[in-house]
Order: C-alpha cells, then sequence, then structure tokens
C-alpha cells in the first residue's frame, strides 16, 4: 500500500468500523465521538495534510527486524496480560464492582441526568474533562505556532509593524 | 479561604492564564502576565511545601466528590517538594525569557509561545499533583503536546523533526501508559492510586497486573528518557529554544521520574515491584550503562546544548541508580538529585541561550575566545559546570556524596568506584567547553561579542546562586527530600 | 472455551502489534501517524470491552424507568473519550509537524531526511571534529 | 468549486440542518449519546464543509480570526470559570452543587455550563486547525517561518540555518 491516499481512506473506515464495534459493546457516546473524530476530523486534516506534502509513499527496503522484534515482545506481553483477564462480559469482573455501582445506581437520583456518562464526564471526572478541554485547546495552541502566519492584511504594506504586534495568528 | 483551596489554585491559576494569554495579544502584555502568573504559582508551591511539612499530607477533592469517585488531589513531602521545583524553574526562566525569545522567536508567534508555555507548566504541575491514575495521562498529554509545540519553534529545521520523533516517542509511552492504568483498572476496578494501592495487593500475581506494571514502567521511562529509551532527547534539547530547553531540561523529565516513584513505591508498593519483579537490577544496570555511554558521546558532541543533553541522559542514570538501591538513603540521594539537577542543569542551559543571544551558536568552534567577550555568562557556565562534575561546595557534591554513600551502605562498591569513575567523564565534557571560552583565541577582529544583557544575567545567577548556596546550606532539600525518601518506603511519614 | 472469552483482547493485541509495527517501522511520516492512530483506537477496543457486561446495555436510563435494566460500566467511556479527545490532538499536531518537514526538506521519508540532516551535520562540521 | 451549482445549492441546504443536529447533540446530551465534545465537532464540521464548498476567504469572513481565538479561549475560560465560581461560593473547585440553590439544580446548571464551555472550545479549535491547514496551501501569504526555509539544503553554506 505505497497510496498514502488509500492509506488515510482505509484509515477512515477503520474508524468507522471501530465506531460500530463500540456501539456493539453498549459504548454509544464513544462510538459517536469517534465516528466524529477518527472518520471525520483525522480524515479531513490527513487529506489536508496530504494535499499539502505527497501522496505517495517511496519503496524502500528497510531491515525491519528489530521493530518486528520490538511489536513481537510487546504483542507477546499482552497476550500473556491478557489471558489472565476476566472473561469478556463477565457482570463479576472488579471493574463492575467497584466505584462503577455507585455511578450507575445513585447518579440518576443524585445528579438527575440520565445519561450517566454525562454525568461522570462532567461532575464526578470534571477535572478530566477540563484537562481534556485544556489538551483540545493546546492542540489549538500548538498547530497555529507550527502552521500559523501573521494575519494577511489587505493593507499589509503600510501596516507592517502594527500588524505584527498582534500576536494572534489565524489562518 | 486561600488556605483551603491552595491545591486547586496550584492548577487552576496556571490554568485559566492560559486562555487569558492568548487574549492579551500584545507581546509585552503576553509576558507580563506569564511572567506574573509563573510567580504567583511558585508561591502557591512555596506555601503548600511548608503546609506538607509542618501539617502532614492533605487531600483536595476536586467537584467535592469523595476519594474513588471524584478525582482528588493528594499532596505530601515529595510532590509538594517536585511542585516546588517546577513552578521555581517557571518562575525564575520567566524573566530570562523575554529577551531571549525576542531573538529566537517570530515575532507573531510570542504571544502563543506564552499561552504554550503557561499550559506546558500547567501540565507538569497537574502530573505531579493529582492523585487519579488516569487523571496523570491527561495532563501528561498536556504538558507533552504543549513542548512539541515549543520544541518546533527552534530555529534550526532541525528542530521539526526532533519535535515530530518526540511526538511519536512521547505518544507510544503515553500509550503504554495508558494500557497499564486500564490493565490496573480492570483488576480492581478503581483508578484513585491510594484506592489502587489498597486493591493491588489482594491481585498481584494475576497476568493483567504484571502485565499493567511492564507497560507502564516502559512507558515511563520512555517519557523520563532512561537509556536507551532516551532517543528523542538530544535534538529535541539541542534544538528547541533557547528558554524551552533549559525549562523542560530542568522540569519534564524530572515529573516522569516522580511519576515512576508515585506508581512504583506507593502504588505497586515496594514488595512487589522489587521482590516479584527484579526492577531494581534493571535500573541498576540500565542506569549505569545510561551513565556511561551518554556520558562518552557527550564528549564527542560540537553542539554543546546537545552535549548537555546527552549529560542529562547521564544524570538520569544517578536519578534511577537511586531508585535501584531501594533504600532511603538511595532515595532520598535519588530526589535531592532531582533538586540538585534541576538546578544546575537549568543554569547551564541558560548559559547557552545567553551565548546563543549574543553570537547566533552554541558549538564548541563558535565559542572560542568568548570567555572574555562574556565573562559573567560563562563563569556562571564554569560554576554550574563544576556542580555537574561533583566539586565540593556545589550542590552536585552533595547529591553524589549522598549517592555513593548510600551505595556503599548496600556493599555495592564497585558501582560507588564507576560513579567516581563516570564523574571524569563529566570533567572531559565540561572541560572542553571551558578549554574553547578560556583557552583558545577567538577572532578578535570578529563582530563585537557584548555580554548578555541583564536581564538574561540575573536568572543565570539566581540559579547558579542556587547551586553554591544549596551546596553549603543544605537543610531545605536534604531535609525535604529525606522525608519524601521515608514517606515512599512507607516509613514514617 | 476459555480464549473465545477473551476474544476481544486477542483482536485488541493484534491491532496493537498492526499500529505499533506501523509507526516503529514505516519510513513515511503520514504513514506513522495513521500508525499511530490504529495503535490508539485498539487500546480505546482494550477499555470499552472491559465495561461491557453480558446482557448490559447502554448506560442511559431509559424513559419511564430502570426496573431490571443492566447497565455496561460508564467509566471506560468516560475515559475513552477523553483519550479521543487527546488522540486527534496528537494528530492534528503530528500532521501540522508534517507539513512543516515537508516545507522544509521536500520530503516526509524519515530516511529521506536524515541523508539530508547528515549531509548538513558533514558540512557544518567540515572545520571541527566529527561528532 | 466555483461552478459546481449542485453542491453549493446542497451544501446550502446541509449546513443549517447540521448546525442544528449539533445544538440538539449539544443540549440533547443529558438525555441521550452526545455532548459538547461531539456537538463541537459537528458545528466544527459545519464550518468545514462551508470552507470547503464556498472557499476559505468566504469561510474566514464568516468568522474572522479574531473572534475565533476569542471563542477558543472563552470556552475553556467558562469551563474553568464554573470552577472559580464554585470556590467563590464555598465549595470545592468544581463543585457544581454549589452554583444554584439545591444540589441538584447546581448539578444541571454547572453541567449544562462545562458542557456549553466544551462545545464553544472545540468548535473553535477545529476550524482553527482547518483554516491553518488549509491557508498553508494558499501561497499568497507572507512566509514569515524563519525556520521553514529550506537551507538545509546540503549545498547551502554550513551556518546559514543559524544566522540570528
Amino acid at each position: 500500500m505505497h497510496n498514502l491516499f488509500a492509506a488515510v481512506m482505509l484509515a477512515g473506515i477503520y474508524s468507522l468500523l471501530m465506531a460500530s464495534i463500540f456501539v456493539i459493546l453498549d459504548a454509544v457516546d464513544v462510538a459517536f465521538t469517534e465516528a466524529a473524530v477518527g472518520a471525520g476530523i483525522s480524515t479531513v486534516l490527513m487529506l489536508g495534510t496530504l494535499s499539502l506534502t505527497k501522496s505517495r509513499e517511496k519503496i524502500h527496503v528497510r531491515p525491519s527486524i528489530i521493530p518486528l522484534i520490538v511489536v513481537v515482545a510487546t504483542g507477546a506481553m499482552l497476550l500473556y496480560g491478557a489471558s489472565g483477564m476476566p472473561e469478556f462480559n463477565d457482570p463479576n469482573a472488579p471493574v463492575h464492582q467497584h466505584v462503577a455501582p455507585r455511578y450507575i445506581n445513585v447518579s440518576p437520583v443524585e445528579i438527575g441526568v440520565p445519561n450517566m456518562v454525562t454525568s461522570v464526564l462532567a461532575s464526578y471526572r470534571g477535572y478530566d474533562t477540563l484537562g481534556e478541554l485544556t489538551v483540545i485547546f493546546t492542540a489549538g495552541v500548538g498547530v497555529l505556532l507550527l502552521l500559523g502566519r501573521r494575519r494577511r492584511s489587505k493593507k499589509a504594506n503600510e501596516t507592517e509593524d502594527s500588524a505584527s504586534k498582534e500576536p494572534e495568528v489565524s489562518t | 479561604m486561600i488556605a483551603a483551596h491552595l491545591p486547586a489554585l496550584q492548577i487552576a491559576v496556571p490554568l485559566i492564564a492560559a486562555p487569558i494569554c492568548l487574549l492579551l495579544r500584545r507581546e509585552n502584555l503576553s509576558w507580563a502576565w506569564a511572567t506574573f502568573i509563573s510567580w504567583v504559582v511558585f508561591a502557591l508551591a512555596w506555601v503548600m511545601l511548608e503546609k506538607t511539612l509542618t501539617g502532614g499530607a492533605f487531600n483536595y477533592e476536586l467537584g467535592g466528590w469523595e476519594a474513588p469517585y471524584g478525582i482528588e488531589y493528594r499532596v505530601d513531602a515529595l510532590n509538594a517538594f517536585i511542585l516546588l521545583i517546577v513552578a521555581a524553574i517557571g518562575a525564575v526562566v520567566m524573566p530570562y525569557a523575554r529577551a531571549s525569545v525576542a531573538r529566537e522567536i517570530p515575532e507573531h508567534k510570542r504571544g502563543l509561545f506564552y499561552t504554550a508555555y503557561l499550559l506546558c507548566l500547567t501540565g507538569l504541575l497537574g502530573i505531579t499533583i493529582t492523585g487519579d491514575a488516569f487523571n496523570v495521562f491527561v495532563f501528561l498529554e498536556i504538558s507533552s503536546l504543549s513542548s512539541y509545540a515549543l520544541i518546533a519553534l527552534g530555529r534550526d529545521p532541525k528542530a521539526l523533526t526532533a519535535a515530530f520523533q518526540y511526538l511519536i516517542m512521547g505518544t507510544i509511552g503515553a500509550t503504554f501508559i495508558l494500557i497499564g492504568i486500564g490493565l490496573m483498572y480492570q483488576m480492581t476496578g478503581t483508578l484513585n492510586m491510594a484506592d489502587l494501592a489498597k486493591r493491588l495487593p489482594a491481585v498481584e500475581d494475576t497476568r493483567p497486573v504484571l502485565a499493567a506494571f511492564a507497560f507502564f514502567i516502559v512507558g515511563v521511562c520512555l517519557k523520563l528518557a532512561l537509556f536507551p529509551l532516551h532517543l528523542w532527547l538530544p535534538n529535541a534539547y539541542a534544538y528547541a529554544p533557547s528558554v524551552v530547553t533549559a525549562f523542560l531540561a530542568a522540569t519534564a523529565t524530572k515529573v516522569s521520574i516522580y511519576v515512576l516513584y508515585r506508581f512504583v513505591f506507593t502504588i505497586f508498593g515496594q514488595s512487589f515491584s522489587f521482590d516479584v519483579i527484579p526492577l531494581e537490577s534493571i535500573l541498576l544496570v540500565l542506569s549505569l550503562a545510561g551513565i556511561f555511554a551518554a556520558s562518552i558521546v557527550a564528549i564527542f558532541q560540537t553542539n554543546v546544548k546537545r552535549l548537555l543533553a546527552y549529560s542529562s541522559v547521564a544524570q538520569i542514570g544517578y536519578i534511577m541508580l537511586g531508585v535501584a538501591l531501594v533504600s532511603v538513603a538511595g532515595l532520598t540521594a535519588s530526589i535531592l538529585h532531582i533538586f540538585n539537577h534541576a538546578i544546575m542543569k537549568g543554569a547551564l542551559f541558560l548559559c547557552m541561550g545567553a551565548v546563543y543571544y549574543q553570537i547566533g551558536s552554541v558549538k564548541i568552534e563558535d565559542m572560542n575566545g568568548i570567555g572574555k567577550k562574556m565573562p559573567f555568562t560563562m563563569f556562571a557556565f564554569v560554576i554550574a559546570g563544576l556542580g555537574l562534575i561533583g566539586v565540593p561546595l556545589t550542590v552536585g557534591f552533595i547529591s553524589k556524596w549522598y549517592l555513593i554513600t548510600a551505595v556503599l551502605e548496600k556493599g555495592w562498591w564497585p558501582v560507588a568506584v564507576l560513579i567516581l569513575l563516570s564523574s571524569l567523564l563529566a570533567v572531559i565534557y565540561i572541560w572542553r567547553v571551558v578549554e574553547a571560552a578560556y583557552f583558545k583565541a577567538g577572532d578578535s577582529d570578529d563582530v563585537v561579542v557584548k555580554e548578555a544583557p541583564v536581564s538574561m544575567l540575573i536568572p543565570i545567577y539566581v540559579l547558579t546562586g542556587a547551586s553554591v548556596y544549596f551546596g553549603i546550606e543544605t537543610s531545605l532539600p536534604l531535609g525535604t527530600a529525606a522525608e519524601a525518601a521515608k514517606q515512599l518506603m512507607g516509613i514514617g511519614g | 472455551m476459555a480464549w473465545l472469552g477473551h476474544f476481544n483482547y486477542w483482536i485488541f493485541v493484534f491491532l496493537m502489534m498492526a499500529g505499533f509495527y506501523t509507526v516503529i517501522a514505516r519510513g513515511n511520516l503520514i504513514k506513522k501517524i495513521v500508525g499511530l492512530n490504529i495503535f490508539q483506537t485498539s487500546v480505546f477496543l482494550l477499555y470499552i470491552t472491559m465495561g461491557k457486561v453480558s446482557g448490559g446495555t447502554a448506560p442511559i436510563v431509559p424513559e419511564g424507568g430502570s426496573e431490571g435494566v443492566v447497565y455496561s460500566n460508564p467509566i471506560p467511556h468516560v475515559l475513552i473519550l477523553t483519550a479521543i479527545v487527546v488522540g486527534v490532538a496528537t494528530t492534528a499536531l503530528g500532521l501540522a509537524l508534517i507539513v512543516r518537514i515537508h516545507e522544509a526538506y521536500d520530503t516526509i521519508e524519515e530516511d529521506e531526511i536524515q541523508d539530508i540532516e547528515e549531509n548538513a551535520n558533514t558540512l557544518e562540521n567540515s572545520g571541527g571534529q566529527a561528532s | 468549486m466555483r461552478h459546481h451549482l449542485v453542491l453549493r445549492v446542497v451544501a446550502k441546504l446541509l449546513i443549517p440542518l447540521i448546525m442544528l443536529f449539533a445544538l440538539y447533540v449539544q443540549f440533547h446530551g443529558d438525555y441521550g449519546p452526545g455532548g459538547g465534545f461531539q456537538a463541537g465537532v459537528i458545528f466544527g464540521a459545519a464550518f468545514i464543509l462551508y470552507a470547503l464548498i464556498f472557499g476559505l476567504d468566504n469561510a474566514q469572513k464568516v468568522v474572522p480570526s479574531g473572534y475565533l481565538m476569542a471563542l477558543v479561549s472563552a470556552g475553556l475560560l467558562l469551563y474553568a470559570g464554573v470552577g472559580f465560581a464554585a470556590m467563590f461560593k464555598g465549595g470545592n473547585f468544581l463543585d457544581y452543587g454549589v452554583l444554584a440553590g439545591d444540589f441538584i439544580a447546581g448539578q444541571h446548571l454547572g453541567i449544562l455550563l462545562v458542557e456549553l464551555g466544551v462545545g464553544i472550545t472545540v468548535c473553535a479549535v477545529m476550524i482553527v486547525i482547518f483554516f491553518a491547514f488549509a491557508g498553508r496551501g494558499n501561497g499568497d501569504e507572507e512566509d514569515d517561518d524563519i525556520a521553514t526555509s529550506p537551507d538545509l539544503s546540503p549545498d547551502s553554506s554550513p551556518n546559514s540555518a543559524r544566522e540570528v
């Protein structure tokens, strides 16, 4: 697969499939987000990047033994870990015994919001979400730092100095 | 009211300051605002350390939800000390930043630069203060994303590739940490650190927990640049803007080391980390290998910032060596060296920033004769460099002394000899810079090179002065480090 | 049939390996970012899988009460919402870096960039010692 | 995209609907799947669609960059501001329970406000990021990024990358 365009589109489809799996696994909020972000925004950004760069990958013969070893070792470690996990669907798994019951049983009464994901997200773990919002803010600031240009002004020449005083740099 | 909400303010103040900084739109205003905030943060961290040292550890429940259900902060001697280090470096670097940033960053990006700086500070403080495992990941990403962007601002195009490499390796590290946290959560059903510590022993011999430990350690070691996972660090530090290098070198890896302490000692517990899994032998080998490999590579560098970056990898080796000892004395030395190394490396990188400010290069051959042209800057470099070697009356000596004492306490005298030998390597690489600066004639008909501006010299001398002051008057860092080490080992506290 | 009970986890491990391999073995920077996405998404699958309960439903109380309804665990969902956001933030920043790298080097292949940098290094060091 | 009449008509029909859907997702997040983040992304997507069909210049006239930056900050300020408001009202940081008369009303108000904050910032950041990428392709802007000047090509003078 040396056509990057195809790779990016497949990645988008992969995200969409993943979103459907999340629906089956009862994570509707997550599926919604994955579909909007993974299949939507990420794909748009990748296509944008492709249009600014190159859309074909060069074919290289790279010795890829070391990465293979690293990946196999990581995979083996995970397989080892996974083999001891509680079974899929098991209602007696530790995750369902501690902390979560409180959210499930009490939160609709305590907070009065039917969607538990919303109440956990915004209230119980609201600080995490504040951090998450800061991550997005950081991404915006970071992309502007990297790609932002001095604001193009029609009167660029005579206001070169005054324009440059403004730190904001969209577009 | 402020006293009760200290921990929340510690994070919320820089966090809310970042969007305000973005709105200020004037370079000078942004700088003044970021400086003001960084000093407020420093003051808060100072008060909090006082509070933990006198009143012991305390919690703060965010959103008013009690611990395993909501997220809580937990502040004890260890993280109050790390908070102070981060906040102090953040505050000292800011006055310096103005001149340096004016020289190195395009004008329209400076407001954004200060915003990203505040975000990075927020992220690092947030990782340190939190008592929730997943929250560590969130704030880790805030600090990482902002540092990728900050590093990419370096003037050399290599800064871009360095930032990209850091982004890839940093994200792999963070994802490994995420896997580790997920597996821990799977076996315990909780994310709160104290709760995890309580519930993990019951399941500690299950396979997912072993895998969680492995993934977590590898992820954190990527972030803290333990040899041989340090590949992202030298280029990132060498090509980032001077201010960013000084700030990150003094704080970012230190915070990751804190995360390692917290998970290895507090959450998994030392019996699991060191008895079930032979972490100490792994760390011992890797840290010794790191000390030597990185020091030797440092000797052959021509770019002084890169040289210092390799030296950082070596110093991380000393810090991890202290962990590998698994004793109160070893941990004390380790925590002490975090503090001391932050001061010394901060000072050294600030000196290099001043040199870059004046001559536009940090290559050794461009620094010939610079000792006469920039006497104050290079004098500070020599003093801080002596600290790095471990000469008495500097902080470097104190931490090496305690490290060697701790090693000998274990009876590992060959390791002690190796530590002394490695100091000789530090002599060589510092000497190469000193030789160029003082003993090689520069081009006298070169452009007139002047001393760096006072606004840059003062922060340099604050840190250099601290590296001498705390080399003589050791009670504050040593007392705190010893207290923190005892708490980590579960003795007293 | 213990292995079937872990089927989702096997898929997770497979996806993780595929993504991770793409990240570290591919030389093309965009491929690396795609690989990173797959790598991160696989972890989402791990989390979401552990939250599922047999016979469970999405953790939203339906209108008209919730007698006898089993809900899946909402915590992994919340965590993964955050992780997805982190993932897209990383992707955006990584792609921005790629655009800048392409502008500076006119290539997005890792080994070509290395060649250019090494050439620049040897030129820079022609007067001094080799690094 | 000047000549694609069908696209333009369809887009004009779709964009208001997408925005409406985003608002539904934003405010229905309490009762069904959705919330600030998803709504922000969808709302941002509406703008991105507009920019794709009608051109970047027109899209930037709709949301001038100054306002956009204000919005990027506003959402985060709103979220953190709710936290501070709770603190001033005597609760802990982000304790929504104290915001209104009784606990549940306070929680509702808090969740509504923070979700709104999330929505605003996410939407604005998505647009900012898209504009930044799209604007990079327009050659008619002044290029003032020093580091991007391709002076790393092998034949350039060794020190040119380091000149101050």
